[in-house]
């Protein structure tokens, strides 16, 4: 293992508390938009992953699904809004 | 080069790890999400640059457009759900007065049940 | 991380099933979905993976060596889209029947099988 | 036609059907035609396949993509699966006819004939694949497009049957999936006879046994027997006659014959991992002859009667492979060929008599006897091989069975078929009593369709061929049993 | 200057200026975030829009939100107010004119 | 006889024909065809008197044990006389008794008769055993049509369906019997089967055989506690009565049980069981028919009580016993066969039912009458006529077998009681109580008269000079039940014997009953214990009984809640599990511990922690988050385990079941109250966690076991030399396996046409709700992510063969473009910046998709044999996977959007 593997797995735990915390405020809430700040926070933290493991396989295949997820996780951000401020005048 | 790609990879994690620390401990949700869309961003941003840094095997030009797409999308997200926030009438900390009464339908309750 | 990975997929799977015994309906298609994707954890230890290549051939191989089991990966990802496909025909069927019925909980949503007492027949009565 | 095009057609002719007809959903007439055209193509293909692979000359299997066999997904020439192909294409034939009355422009619209030919397509598919994922595939498939034809109307009552059908379908789909991925866990591939060969060369281990468990339940569950049974009552009555006859014919029939080709053809149904289950096949069929005959007893709408019937008929064949003896797989081959075409031929007579008095209660229906005595004619041929009269394919399928039983030391099982036998007399008769002989106590009393009839005489006249030459289909059946016995 | 060299000079000092911005505020957030006793105010304020494109304007709005410690909550639907969610800040006024000098200046530049 | 049999087959379905061209003559016409018949046989008779002949076995269903071998042997022989004969009397008579109904009727009824008298030739040719079956049967079902011929009449056909199943339940024990037997011995062959008695009771199925083929008889020949269905049976028009009902179909439990006598007798209680019954039921049918109130019914019950003696007469040994039977048989054939004519005509003439509405017939029926008086007589066992000397038999075959007095006396009070029937009959509705009946309104035709004249005056000459008859057929019949010949000799004078005495008793009773008939039948009338001990009841009661079991049963099973429903499914499934397991006997084993790398083990129990949380839910929308968190959570599991396919589409799954559940819940309620109590999640949340256990043991077991793929390696060796691709998951995909994808996207496509069927809105071609209000700033640039996010898919369907994507992840990228573009504008602007309608996108793309593989049935090869054009230079190599995976994403567009936009409007209504 490369020196910057090894930093890589230990950058990856790092991450993986970031989305522990993230993971907490998404099932915690309390308000619906709070779960979504947090899927928006998730979002940036699998980007995150990608790279990781970009510099863990040396592949950079994986970079690619870090590119797609920014504009995927858009699209339900973008639903969830919409949901949101559709729903708020019905009971 | 490789300790520079060093510095960003680590400077970029603490930076998301910051933003997750945000997320748990700002008091309401507008004040959440500028932690964890914005310095998510730079952080992301910092990861991935020390990454094509590091890496020359030709993922620069997709790692570049991964920052391009991240600064695109995460503010006009982080936009939307401010508003939806703020119309589905979840409580706000420290908004004393709000210029946003009479502009914006705001839902007396809370959606969330 | 094989056990783990193991244990982690079956939790999934039963808390799946504990949503898909609820009578709301919304929470059972939530659980099928949920165990769909507790499944394919499960699938991908079929694969025996170790190894955290991705299942490219680099450039310039011309075979792919030391990498992942891909015939598992192909058929998770056809499970992944199968269940989709799933969950959001059952989606449009609760709402439909959400439409008709006006609940989502599915003892007020038992048209099919409320086809009033079975009529006392005689056997004699033919 | 080369033999790769022959063994392609009874699936790539339903899906190139059920492509065109989608294309054309707007013109009812042309979607119409496009199923007619289709399914009589079909029947002639699946009829040339079969007479192709029981020639005596070897037809080999194909696999797609041109790839060396075991790695790619092929499709086997081979009994049972060329068998019921062509009773699956006249059963399809049967229902295009009788749709020609039943199945308006607005339900051809809404995509009636696209659904039905990918869901024959799926049938066949299953019934001639060599691949365990394959074979999930095809179960999905044909789910979704019963799912489709079950709410083709719409109806709050459709709707509620097809949610209850989702969900334990769903559930199934899981179990068999985990199942068939183990099965490539453990043996590392997913090919029926590789599969069969690693399984007969290594001892039982818990991963095995687990999966084997799996693949029971999750295909007990698509075939109805109890006491996975609950979602078939629940949902199959609420489809249109023309539906309801396909499921019957097909649905349940595809979960059973996969559990014959896993516990017969892979698993080998005295070893091999799965024989600590065999006990329980038997206590399975018994349950579900005599749970399903009640509720076919405790019914007066023939099509919740009728739905409970197709089940019990299960039971049958689930006698047969309970037995785990090459006799009893052949008698649950033969069963399946006789009740294929005998339960879509019920509820075919079930739809006439309804539109002739307008009812689907049997209390209220009536009069047929009189004024369509060739209706009452030809609907008894189902009823009383239904009931196991001879010299109906019925009778001879049941005897099978119970013969079967006695052989493979099972005496009780047929003690149970027989029981059961006698009570779906009395349902049967009564049925046809009710419906044909009786006089009509409702206003209603239409003409019925010459479509519906000819549909009718189609399978009832499959049903007196078999009667009277049971001897040709044993042969096949037990050269069916071989084949999957020699899998594994 | 002609109007493309213009354009062209307001496209970078907007990129300067916004990743200053980015990085800034960034340790901004960080430093409120960390902070033991963490004490933000948060206020909506009102921002006066003087552009009138409505790319122009979503421009604003997007850089407004993309530097930390803003978001765009809202805009008026006749486009002259801007309402934004500011994480901290003691003093509207600058604020507010941060945000006009910043961005709205350079992006009435580039796109007006 | 093969022939014979085929022709009869043949002829039943032809002959009847002439009824709907002849209107009165065409009984008389189509009489000739069992006429015919009946020469044919005797014209054999010659043959049967040697021994027996052996029909052709023709190879018929030989690997079911079923061949149609046919046997004539001397009591068959009698048999297909009684049936030809009676057959075309019956035929000659029906043509003068349905005068009253219409040709089709006419037709059916000559139709039904004839294929009756087919079967049971069959039925007693057949050697076979599985045959004999098939015609037993048939004979039950044609019972079933004849009882309930006059349809309009619940009685008629109440009485046909309790024939039918009574019969029917005989006949699956007659299946049992036989099934049991060809295990037994191998062979379903009759003869065998007799030759073999011994070693069939010795066989541990011994005794259900024997009970099997008692129950089998006692119901067809309607023997206590089965008698019940006959006389109600007596709906059946007469002429059909007098040929099924008395003289031929219920004697083929006699036939049945004479056949195996060696079988039943081989068991020690096989004797006894068939003389009790036949006592029980002679009994109960002598005082049935004293309390019979109508012609037909006082018949019937005498009918009941002769089966019994003849079932009496099989169950005793010795050959007189035999011979015995063989001659009532015949006699009571005859003379039966007679009354009933009479019975008939009187009905027909009068429409009256009860015999004390009758009298005075005998000057509007006087060939009635006298015909009536003839078969009397012989009924009652005067001499000379042939009951007379049955009657002798029957008390000598008694007095030789072993048994004791009990059904001696017996015998004498039913002789008695038979005695007084006939008395009863034939005295009052003719001779006695003139003035009862001043007009008929039928008279005697001669086809009314002849059939019961010529039986009754054939059973006068056939006692007067019995040597023809005994030669041809009783002799041989004896010969062919005993099993060795015996010598028979009929004579009207015996000298005095103690069967004279006996005889002179019975007759002397039966005038006593005659005389004081009135008495008693009213004083038997009143005892209703008679109506509530008939088994008639019972048998209703227990159906009724056996239908509220099964509703009870039902309803407790099929109870209509979800819920439970599914807990059995899952609970069930634990089970089997855990019994595989148990039954296996092998612990899971575990696999070698590698080192845990944090990271993946973090964030794989994030995933779970997400179904938790997503389990313990209290809002819908708290449950959707929190699963799609543990559907990240896994697709960043997979991406940190060299899986970024799946990582990709899981991301994107997980995107697309927010957009689309969000439209659901924007309809439904977000509140999820609780559905079950503590209890019941208590144990929900038990069974869940066992089958997670079950599941953990197995996969844990299957990754310690290890393994190879051959195929996977084939698969990392042959994607890029031989298909050309560096991806090897989309090679597999497209071209390894692409026949699973082109079945998957089947599945989505039709996943769209159910979702366009169930949501497609009525409004959905005129104009739409206003697009939704949404920020500024997302209206401005959604049109531009809607571009980025289709380039990208593009993109990934482009370079979906060499690096992460394909096909399906590339359709639902594209789906996701214009996801955003609905949200921002609405359905209707997404709708029309699709430009087609996403159906046509689904057609369009399954077309691709099949047709991809065409190409290659071209060049011979199997279908989906991916075929490739390596331009060289610049240009990229191109190949039919391509099409295939344009195909597979333009249905997976589509279909998603069928369904997005389909749910997005249906939610906004
Ligand atoms: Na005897
Ligand atoms: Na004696």
């Amino acid at each position: 293992m490369t020196g910057m593997q090894t930093l890589s797995a230990g950058l990856s735990v790092i991450l993986a508390i970031a989305l522990v915390l993230a993971a907490w405020r998404m099932v915690r809430g309390p308000s619906f938009a709070d779960r979504f700040i947090a899927l928006d926070m998730l979002t940036a933290v699998a980007v995150g992953f990608a790279a990781v493991t970009t510099v863990l396989t040396g592949r950079s295949e994986f970079l690619d699904i870090g590119l797609s997820l920014a504009l995927i996780n858009f699209v339900a951000t973008a639903a969830f809004a919409v949901f949101l401020e559709l729903r708020k005048g019905r009971k | 080069m490789t300790i520079l790609a060093a510095g960003l990879m680590i400077a970029g994690t603490a930076f998301l790890l910051v933003a997750a620390i945000g997320v748990i401990r700002l008091p309401d949700p507008l004040q959440r999400m500028h932690s964890a869309t914005k310095a998510g961003t730079l952080g992301c941003a910092l990861l991935l640059i020390g990454v094509m840094i590091h890496d020359d095997s030709g993922a620069d030009r997709i790692g570049w457009m991964n920052i391009l797409f991240l600064l695109l999308t995460l503010p006009v997200g982080a936009q939307m759900l401010a508003r939806a926030t703020y119309v589905s009438g979840t409580r706000l900390e420290g908004i004393a007065d709000d210029p946003l009464d009479g502009e914006l339908d705001r839902a007396t309750e809370p959606v969330e049940p | 991380m094989t056990i783990l990975y193991a244990a982690i997929g079956s939790g999934i799977v039963a808390c799946a099933l504990y949503m898909i015994l609820s009578r709301n309906l919304v929470r059972m298609l939530l659980g099928l979905s949920l165990l769909a994707t507790g499944a394919n954890i499960l699938l991908f230890l079929a694969g025996h993976t170790r190894s955290q290549q991705p299942p490219i051939i680099a450039d310039g191989a011309r075979a792919l060596t030391n990498g992942p089991d891909p015939m598992i990966q192909a058929l998770i990802l056809t499970a992944i889209v199968i269940g989709f496909a799933l969950t959001v025909m059952l989606a449009v069927l609760v709402l439909r029947a959400w439409r008709s019925e006006a609940s989502i909980d599915a003892r007020d949503v038992g048209t099919a099988e409320d086809l009033g007492p079975p009529r006392q027949r005689d056997p004699a009565d033919v | 036609m080369s033999d790769a095009v022959l063994l392609i057609l009874p699936v790539l002719l339903p899906f190139a059907g059920a492509t065109l007809a989608l294309v054309l959903r707007r013109h009812a007439g042309l979607a119409t035609a496009t199923g007619i055209a289709t399914t009589a193509l079909l029947t002639l293909a699946s009829l040339a396949l079969f007479l192709r692979a029981t020639d005596g000359d070897p037809l080999p299997a194909t696999v797609f993509g041109g790839w060396p066999q075991g790695f790619g997904i092929g499709f086997s020439a081979s009994l049972p699966g060329v068998l019921l192909v062509p009773v699956v294409a006249v059963v399809t034939l049967a229902t295009a006819i009788y749709a020609l009355a039943d199945i308006g422009p607005r339900r051809r619209r809404a995509g009636y004939d696209a659904l039905t030919l990918a869901m024959v397509g799926a049938v066949n598919g299953a019934f001639l694949t060599d691949d365990l994922f394959n074979l999930y595939v095809w179960f999905e498939l044909a789910l979704l497009a019963a799912l489709g034809l079950l709410t083709i109307d719409r109806r709050s009552a459709q709707i509620d049957g097809a949610i209850r059908y989702a969900a334990f379908a769903m559930l199934a789909a899981t179990f068999i999936l985990i199942g068939v991925a183990m099965v490539y866990g453990i043996t590392g591939t997913l090919e029926v006879r590789s599969a069969a060969q690693a399984f007969a060369d290594r001892p039982t281990d818990a991963a095995t046994a687990i999966a084997a468990a799996l693949l029971l339940g999750g295909f007990v569950l698509k075939s109805g027997l109890v006491p996975f049974h609950l979602w078939l009552p629940a949902s199959y009555h609420t489809a249109p006659t023309t539906v309801a006859a396909v499921f019957a014919g097909l649905l349940t029939k595809m979960g059973f014959f996969a559990l014959l080709l896993i516990f017969v053809g892979v698993f080998g149904v005295t070893g091999g991992g799965a024989g600590q289950l065999v006990p329980l096949f038997g206590v399975i069929a018994a349950a579900t002859m005599l749970v399903c005959i009640a509720g076919a007893l405790a019914q007066t709408d023939m099509r919740r009667l009728l739905a409970y019937h197709v089940i019990a008929q299960v039971g049958y064949m689930m006698a047969g492979l309970a037995l785990a003896t090459r006799e009893g797989v052949a008698a649950a081959v033969f069963y399946m060929v006789h009740s294929i075409i005998v339960q879509a031929n019920l509820f075919l007579g079930a739809g006439l008599i309804r539109r002739s008095s307008g009812s689907w209660d049997l209390t209220r229906t009536g009069g047929l006897m009189r004024r369509e005595p060739l209706f009452a004619l030809l609907f008894a041929v189902p009823v009383l091989s239904l009931a196991g009269i001879p010299p109906f394919s019925g009778f001879w399928a049941k005897m099978i069975v119970i013969r079967a039983s006695l052989d493979g030391g099972m005496a009780w099982l047929g003690a149970v078929a027989l029981f059961t036998g006698l009570l779906t007399i009395v349902s049967m008769t009564t049925f046809w009593s009710d419906a044909c002989w009786k006089q009509s106590r409702s206003a209603t009393q239409r003409r019925l369709p010459t479509s519906g009839l000819v549909a009718m005489a189609l399978l009832s006249g499959t049903t007196v061929a078999i009667g009277l030459a049971p001897g040709w289909l044993w042969a096949l059946a037990e050269r069916s049993a071989q084949t999957l016995a020699g899998l594994s | 200057m002609t109007a493309p060299l213009r354009r062209i000079r307001a496209g970078i000092v907007l990129t300067g200026i916004f990743l200053w911005d980015l990085v800034a505020a960034s340790c901004d957030v960080a430093r409120i975030v960390l902070s033991p006793r963490m004490r933000t105010s948060p206020r909506i304020v009102v921002v006066p829009i003087a552009l009138t494109r409505p790319a122009a304007i979503a421009l604003f709005a997007y850089f407004v939100s993309l530097t930390p410690g803003s978001t765009c909550l809202h805009v008026s639907r006749d486009r002259t107010r801007l309402f934004v969610h500011i994480l901290d800040t003691d003093d509207d006024a600058a604020t507010i004119a941060r945000f006009k000098s910043h961005f709205e200046r350079w992006i009435a530049e580039l796109l007006e | 006889m093969f022939a014979i049999l085929l022709l009869s087959l043949v002829g039943a379905c032809l002959v009847p024909l002439i009824a709907r061209v002849v209107g009165r003559g065409a009984g008389l016409l189509i009489a000739l065809f069992p006429a015919g018949l009946f020469a044919a046989f005797v014209s054999m008779a010659p043959v049967v008197e040697r021994g027996w002949v052996t029909g052709e076995g023709r190879l018929w269903a030989t690997g079911l044990g079923a061949d149609a071998t046919l046997r004539l042997d001397g009591f068959s022989f009698l048999f297909c006389l009684l049936v030809t004969g009676i057959g075309a009397l019956v035929i000659v008579y029906a043509g003068g008794y349905l005068t009253d109904k219409s040709r089709t009727e006419r037709t059916r009824f000559f139709t039904l008769i004839l294929l009756f008298l087919t079967a049971m030739l069959g039925t007693v040719l057949a050697e076979n055993l599985l045959l004999l079956l098939v015609f037993w049967e048939a004979t039950s079902i044609l019972s079933f049509l004849l009882v309930g011929f006059d349809s309009k009449s619940a009685r008629s056909r109440r009485a046909a369906l309790m024939a039918l199943q009574v019969t029917a339940f005989g006949g699956l024990m007659l299946l049992a019997a036989v099934l049991m037997i060809g295990h037994v011995l191998g062979t379903y062959s009759m003869a065998t089967a007799v030759d073999r008695a011994s070693e069939i009771a010795a066989s541990p199925y011994g005794n259900a055989i024997v009970a099997c083929i008692l129950i089998a008889a006692f119901t067809k020949s309607a023997q206590f506690p089965f008698h019940f269905w006959l006389p109600n049976a007596m709906q059946a028009p007469t002429p059909a009565s007098a040929f099924l009902h008395s003289a031929t179909m219920v004697k083929l439990g006699i036939y049945l049980l004479a056949r195996f006598e060696p079988v039943f007798a081989s068991v020690p209680w096989g004797r006894t069981s068939v003389i009790t019954i036949a006592c029980l039921t002679m009994l109960l049918a002598a005082v049935q028919a004293l309390r019979a109130e109508g012609f037909k019914s006082a018949l019937a019950y005498s009918t009941v009580a002769s089966l019994g003696i003849l079932t009496l007469l099989v169950g005793l040994d010795g050959p007189t016993a035999t011979v015995a039977m063989v001659g009532f048989l015949l006699a009571h054939a005859m003379y039966k066969a007679a009354l009933f004519f009479c019975a008939g005509s009187v009905l027909h003439a009068t429409g009256l039912y009860s015999l004390r509405a009758m009298g005075g017939l005998v000057r509007f029926l006087p060939f009635t009458a006298l015909a009536c008086v003839g078969a009397s007589l012989s009924m009652a066992g005067i001499p000379p006529f042939i009951g007379f000397i049955s009657k002798e038999f029957l008390f000598q075959a008694q007095l030789e077998s072993s048994w004791e007095i009990v059904p001696l006396a017996i015998a004498v009070i039913v002789n008695a009681v038979m005695v007084g029937v006939a008395g009863v009959i034939t005295l009052r509705p003719f001779f006695l109580g003139h003035g009862k009946v001043d007009a008929v309104k039928h008279g005697e035709t001669l086809s009314l008269v002849a059939p019961p004249l010529v039986l009754a005056l054939a059973g006068l000459f056939i006692s007067l000079d019995p040597e023809w008859i005994t030669r041809v057929a009783l002799r041989p019949a004896v010969a062919a039940v005993f099993g060795q010949a015996v010598e028979v000799k009929l004579e009207v004078w015996h000298g005095i014997t103690p069967m004279l005495l006996l005889s002179g008793v019975v007759v002397g009773t039966g005038a006593l009953i005659v005389g004081f008939w009135k008495p008693i039948h009213l004083r038997l009338r009143a005892v209703d214990r008679f109506d509530t001990l008939a088994v008639e009841r019972l048998w209703e009661a227990s159906l009724r009984a056996m239908i509220g079991t099964a509703r009870a049963l039902t309803g407790l099973v099929q109870h209509g809640d979800l819920r439970r429903y599914l807990l059995v499914v899952v609970a069930g499934m634990a089970a089997l599990m855990l019994w595989s397991l148990a039954g296996a006997g092998v612990l899971p084993r575990l696999p070698d511990i590698e080192p845990v790398r944090i990271a993946p083990a973090v964030v794989a129990l994030v995933g779970l922690a997400g179904a938790i949380a997503a389990a313990r839910a209290t809002s819908l929308l708290g449950a959707m988050i929190t699963a799609g968190l543990t559907g990240f959570a896994i697709a960043i599991t997979f991406l940190m385990n060299g899986a970024p396919d799946l990582a990709l589409t899981q991301f994107s799954v997980e995107a697309l079941v927010v957009v689309l559940l969000t439209a659901l819940l924007l309809a439904v309620p977000l509140a999820s109250p609780p559905t079950r109590n503590v209890a019941m999640r208590r144990r929900d949340a038990a069974v869940a966690v066992g089958v997670g256990v079950l599941l953990f043991a197995g996969i844990v077991d299957m990754t310690a076991g290890g393994g190879s793929s051959a195929a996977s390696d084939y698969y990392a060796r042959m994607s890029y030399v031989a298909a050309y691709g560096h991806n090897v998951v989309n090679v597999i995909l497209v071209d390894f396996r692409g026949f699973d994808t082109l079945g998957e996207t089947l599945v989505i496509a039709v996943a769209a046409v159910l979702a366009r069927s169930l949501l497609k809105s009525r409004d959905s071609d005129t104009a739409t709700s206003p697009p939704p209000e949404v920020h500024f700033a997302f209206a401005t640039t959604a049109r531009g992510f809607a571009w980025l996010l289709f380039a990208a898919s593009l993109v990934i369907l482009w370079r979906g063969h060499d690096q992460p994507g394909g096909g399906f992840v590339g359709g639902l990228v594209a789906s996701l473009a214009l996801a955003i573009v609905a949200l921002a504008y609405g359905v209707a602007r997404a709708e029309r910046a699709l430009r087609v309608d996403p159906l046509t996108l689904v057609a369009i793309g399954m077309a691709l998709a099949l047709a991809s593989g065409l190409p290659a049935l071209a060049t011979g090869s199997p279908y989906l044999t991916h075929l490739w054009w390596e331009p060289g230079g610049w240009l990229p190599k191109l190949g039919t996977t391509m099409i295939f995976d344009l195909g597979v994403y333009m249905v997976v567009l589509g279909a998603v959007l069928a369904l997005l936009f389909g749910l997005q409007r249906e939610a906004a209504r």
